[in-house]
C-alpha cells in the first residue's frame, strides 16, 4: 500500500512538472494574450494541484498535508479569479482577442 | 446570524489546522483572533449585503469531483495544443447565459469556466458571460451547458 | 540558476524605460530573492520578503507611479561616470569579501562571537523553538524597538508629506464605484469577501506563532495590511475607511510603539533592566515568553496600522 | 525525484521570465508575473520537502495570498493610471 502511494506521488510530481513546462512553452508559443492565458491556466491549475498532491502523499496524514491542501484550495480560488480579472482588464483596456475566423460577433467594448 | 456562526466555526477549524499547537495560551489567542476577525468581517459586511456562501461548501464535494475530472480532460486537450502545430488552435469568443439565480452561483459558474483551461470567462455582466475559448471544441462543450446545469443544481 | 535569473532580471530592469514593466519585473525580482533566501535556509527573511517585497512594495510602487509619469525620462548625463563609480564600488566590495572567511567556515568570527551563545543558550533562556524570534525580540530588543520607531516615524513622515497636499482626498472617494471594471467585478467581489477573513486570521496566526515557526510581528502586520488593501481595492476607499478609520489607525500605530516601550519599562519597574522580560513573571522563561508575545503584538499593530495608513493616503491621492 | 520536480518548476519560471521580458503588452507581463508567483509557491513547497523543513509551507501559503492581492492591485492601477492609451499600445519592448 505504502509503495503504491509512493509511486503514485512520483507520477503526480512528474506529470505536474511536465504540465508546468508545457504551460511555459505555451505562453511562449501562442500568438496572442488571450491564448496565452489558457496556457498559463494549465500551469496554474492542474500542474500546481498535481505537484502539491504529490507532496501531500509524501507527507502522509498530518498538519503538513493539511497546509498543502490549504495551498491547493487558495490557489484554486485565486487562480481563476486572477485570470478572469486579467482577461476582463485586457478587454476593458481595448485589447482584442485574435479570433480564428472573424465571423464571430464583433465585441461591443 | 447563521452566517456569523458558520464563519466562526470555519475560522476556528482553519486556526486549529494551521496551528497544530494545542496549548491553552495559543488556543486562547486563537479564540481572541477569531473574534477579532469576525468583528472586522461584520464591519466589512455592513456595507453591502452579499451573503457568505460558506453554507454551500458541504454540497460542493460531488461538484468538485466532477470539476476535477473536467479540469484533467481539458488540460490534456490544451497540452496537446501546446505541443502540436499552432494552426491547431482556433480561438473563439462566445456568449453564454448564466441561468443561476444568485450572484454567488454565477460567480461559481464563471470561476469553473476559467478553472478549466481552454476556456476563460472574460466578462460577467448581468447574466451574460463572455467566454474566450482556445478551440472551437472547448467552446462547443461549454455551449452544451452541462456545467451550467450542475452549478444550478448546487444552489436550490 | 536562481541567481542567474536574478541577474537577468536586474539587467532587464535597468534597460527598460517603461516604468510599469519595471515594477512588474521588480515583483519577479523579489519573488526570486525570496526563493533564494529559502534555499539559504533563512526562513524568516524569506517570509518577510514574501510579504513585503512581493505584495506591498509592488502596490506602493504602483501607487507612486500614478502620482508621477509612466515612462522614465531619458538620462541627462553620460553613462560613463556612473558606470565607473559602480565598478569601483563593486570592486571594493569584492575585495572586501576576499578577507572574509569562507562561507560556512566554523572558524569565522561570526560563529565565534555571539552566534553560539544565541544558538546554545536561547532554548534555555528564552524557551522558544524559533531562535530568530528570540534574537530579534529579546537579545536585540533595543534594535527592534528602534526599527519599530523608524516605521512609526516613516508613517508619520508620509502622512505629513502626502496629507499636507490633500486637495481631493475627501471629496472624490467614491467616484471609482461607477466606471471601474474592478469595482464592478462580481467575481472579484464575491471571492474577496470569502478570502479576506481567512487572510486576516492567517495574519494573526503568523503573529502568534512567531515563537514556533517563521513569522512574527513584522510579517503579520504586513499580511494584515494586505487584507485591508485588498478590501480597499475592491470596495473602495470610503468603505475601507468606514471599517478602520484613519484616526483609529493613527492611534493604533502609536499604541504599538507604546506597548513595546511599555513592556520595556515594566521590566524596570519589576526590578530588572529596560527590555528585560525575565522579571515579568515568576519564572524567567515564562517572563521572556510573555514579554516577547507582547512586544511582537506591538510590532504587528504598528506595522499593520502604518501600512494601511500609507496605503489610504496613496489611494486617496490617486483618484 | 523531488529534484526533477524542482527542475521542471525552475524551467517553467525561466520560460515565464522570458515572456515577462518580451511583453509585448502589459497584460502579458502581468500574466507572466502571476504565473511566476504560482511557480514560486510550488518551488518553495517542493524545496521545503527537499530540505526536510515543512515550515516553509507557511511562506508558500503567504505567497499564494499575496500574489493574488498584488495582481488585483496591478489591474486596479490600470483603471486609473493608464486608461486606453497605456493599455492598448504595445510598449517599445526592451532596450531602446
Amino acid at each position: 500500500m505504502a509503495m503504491i502511494v509512493d509511486a503514485l506521488s512520483w507520477v503526480f510530481l512528474l506529470t505536474g512538472g511536465f504540465l508546468g513546462v508545457s504551460g511555459g512553452i505555451g505562453i511562449l508559443r501562442f500568438p496572442d494574450f488571450f491564448t496565452r492565458l489558457h496556457a498559463a491556466g494549465v500551469t496554474d491549475t492542474l500542474c500546481a494541484a498535481l505537484i502539491l498532491l504529490g507532496l501531500m502523499m509524501q507527507a502522509g496524514w498530518g498538519l503538513v498535508a493539511v497546509k498543502l491542501a490549504f495551498i491547493i484550495l487558495f490557489l484554486s480560488f485565486t487562480g481563476p479569479v486572477a485570470a478572469h480579472a486579467l482577461a476582463r482588464a485586457a478587454l476593458h483596456g481595448g485589447l482584442m482577442p485574435l479570433l480564428h475566423r472573424a465571423e464571430d460577433d464583433p465585441s461591443k467594448s | 446570524m447563521r452566517h456569523i456562526i458558520s464563519l466562526t466555526l470555519i475560522l476556528a477549524g482553519f486556526w486549529l489546522l494551521l496551528s497544530g499547537h494545542f496549548v491553552p495560551l495559543l488556543l486562547g489567542l486563537g479564540a481572541v483572533s477569531i473574534l477579532l476577525v469576525v468583528a472586522i468581517a461584520l464591519r466589512m459586511d455592513a456595507f453591502d449585503h452579499e451573503n457568505q456562501p460558506l453554507h454551500l461548501t458541504f454540497r460542493f464535494t460531488p461538484y468538485w469531483v466532477w470539476l476535477a475530472g473536467e479540469i484533467v480532460k481539458s488540460n490534456i486537450e490544451v497540452v496537446r495544443c501546446i505541443w502540436g502545430p499552432v494552426s491547431a488552435i482556433s480561438p473563439t469568443r462566445i456568449h453564454l447565459t448564466a441561468t443561476q439565480r444568485s450572484d454567488v452561483g454565477k460567480v461559481i459558474y464563471a470561476n469553473s469556466i476559467t478553472l478549466t483551461p481552454g476556456t476563460v470567462a472574460m466578462r460577467l455582466e448581468g447574466d451574460q458571460i463572455e467566454v474566450h475559448a482556445l478551440t472551437r471544441a472547448a467552446a462547443a462543450s461549454l455551449q452544451g451547458g452541462e456545467m451550467g446545469r450542475r452549478v444550478r443544481e448546487l444552489e436550490r | 540558476m536562481l541567481l542567474s535569473f536574478l541577474a537577468i532580471t536586474t539587467i532587464a530592469v535597468v534597460r527598460l524605460r517603461d516604468l510599469f514593466a519595471v515594477v512588474m519585473l521588480f515583483g519577479i525580482f523579489s519573488l526570486l530573492s525570496a526563493a533564494i533566501f529559502v534555499t539559504l535556509d533563512a526562513v524568516d527573511v524569506a517570509f518577510t520578503e514574501a510579504a513585503v517585497g512581493a505584495g506591498i512594495s509592488t502596490v506602493l510602487m504602483l501607487a507612486t507611479l500614478t502620482l508621477t509619469t509612466r515612462t522614465e525620462s531619458p538620462p541627462r548625463h553620460g553613462t560613463l561616470l556612473p558606470l565607473l563609480v559602480v565598478c569601483v564600488t563593486g570592486g571594493a566590495l569584492v575585495y572586501g569579501t576576499l578577507d572574509m572567511p569562507r562561507f560556512g567556515d566554523p572558524q569565522a568570527p561570526i560563529h565565534q562571537h555571539v552566534a553560539p551563545r544565541y544558538l546554545q543558550d536561547s532554548p534555555a533562556e528564552i524557551g522558544l523553538p524559533n531562535v530568530v524570534t528570540s534574537v530579534l525580540a529579546s537579545y536585540r530588543g533595543y534594535d527592534t524597538l528602534g526599527e519599530v520607531t523608524v516605521i512609526f516615524t516613516a508613517g508619520a513622515g508620509v502622512l505629513m508629506l502626502l496629507g499636507a497636499i490633500r486637495r481631493r482626498t475627501a471629496c472624490c472617494d467614491d467616484t471609482g464605484k461607477g466606471g471601474s471594471a474592478v469595482n464592478h467585478n462580481l467575481v472579484l467581489r464575491v471571492v474577496a469577501k470569502i478570502l479576506i477573513p481567512f487572510v486576516l486570521l492567517f495574519a494573526l496566526y503568523v503573529q502568534f506563532h512567531g515563537d514556533f515557526g517563521p513569522g512574527g510581528g513584522f510579517q503579520a502586520g504586513v499580511i494584515f495590511a494586505a487584507a485591508f488593501i485588498l478590501y480597499t481595492l475592491i470596495f473602495g476607499l470610503a468603505a475601507a475607511r468606514a471599517v478602520a478609520s484613519p484616526g483609529v489607525l493613527r492611534v493604533l500605530s502609536a499604541l504599538g510603539v507604546l506597548l513595546f516601550a511599555g513592556v520595556g519599562l515594566a521590566g524596570i519597574f519589576a526590578g530588572g533592566d529596560f527590555l528585560d522580560y525575565g522579571v515579568l513573571a515568576s519564572h524567567p522563561v515564562a517572563g521572556q515568553h510573555l514579554g516577547i508575545l507582547l512586544i511582537e503584538l506591538g510590532v504587528g499593530t504598528t506595522v499593520a496600522a502604518v501600512m494601511i495608513m500609507i496605503f489610504y493616503l496613496f489611494a486617496g491621492r490617486t483618484r | 525525484m523531488f529534484a526533477a520536480a524542482i527542475l521542471a518548476v525552475l524551467v517553467t519560471m525561466g520560460l515565464a521570465l522570458i515572456r515577462a521580458f518580451r511583453g509585448p503588452t502589459v497584460y502579458d507581463r502581468i500574466l507572466a508575473v502571476n504565473m511566476f508567483g504560482t511557480k514560486t509557491v510550488l518551488f518553495i513547497a517542493v524545496y521545503g520537502f527537499l530540505s526536510g523543513r515543512p515550515d516553509f509551507l507557511d511562506i508558500a501559503l503567504v505567497y499564494a495570498l499575496i500574489n493574488f492581492i498584488s495582481t488585483v492591485a496591478v489591474l486596479k492601477f490600470f483603471e486609473y493610471g493608464g486608461p486606453g492609451r497605456a493599455a492598448t499600445t504595445p510598449d517599445e519592448g526592451e532596450g531602446d
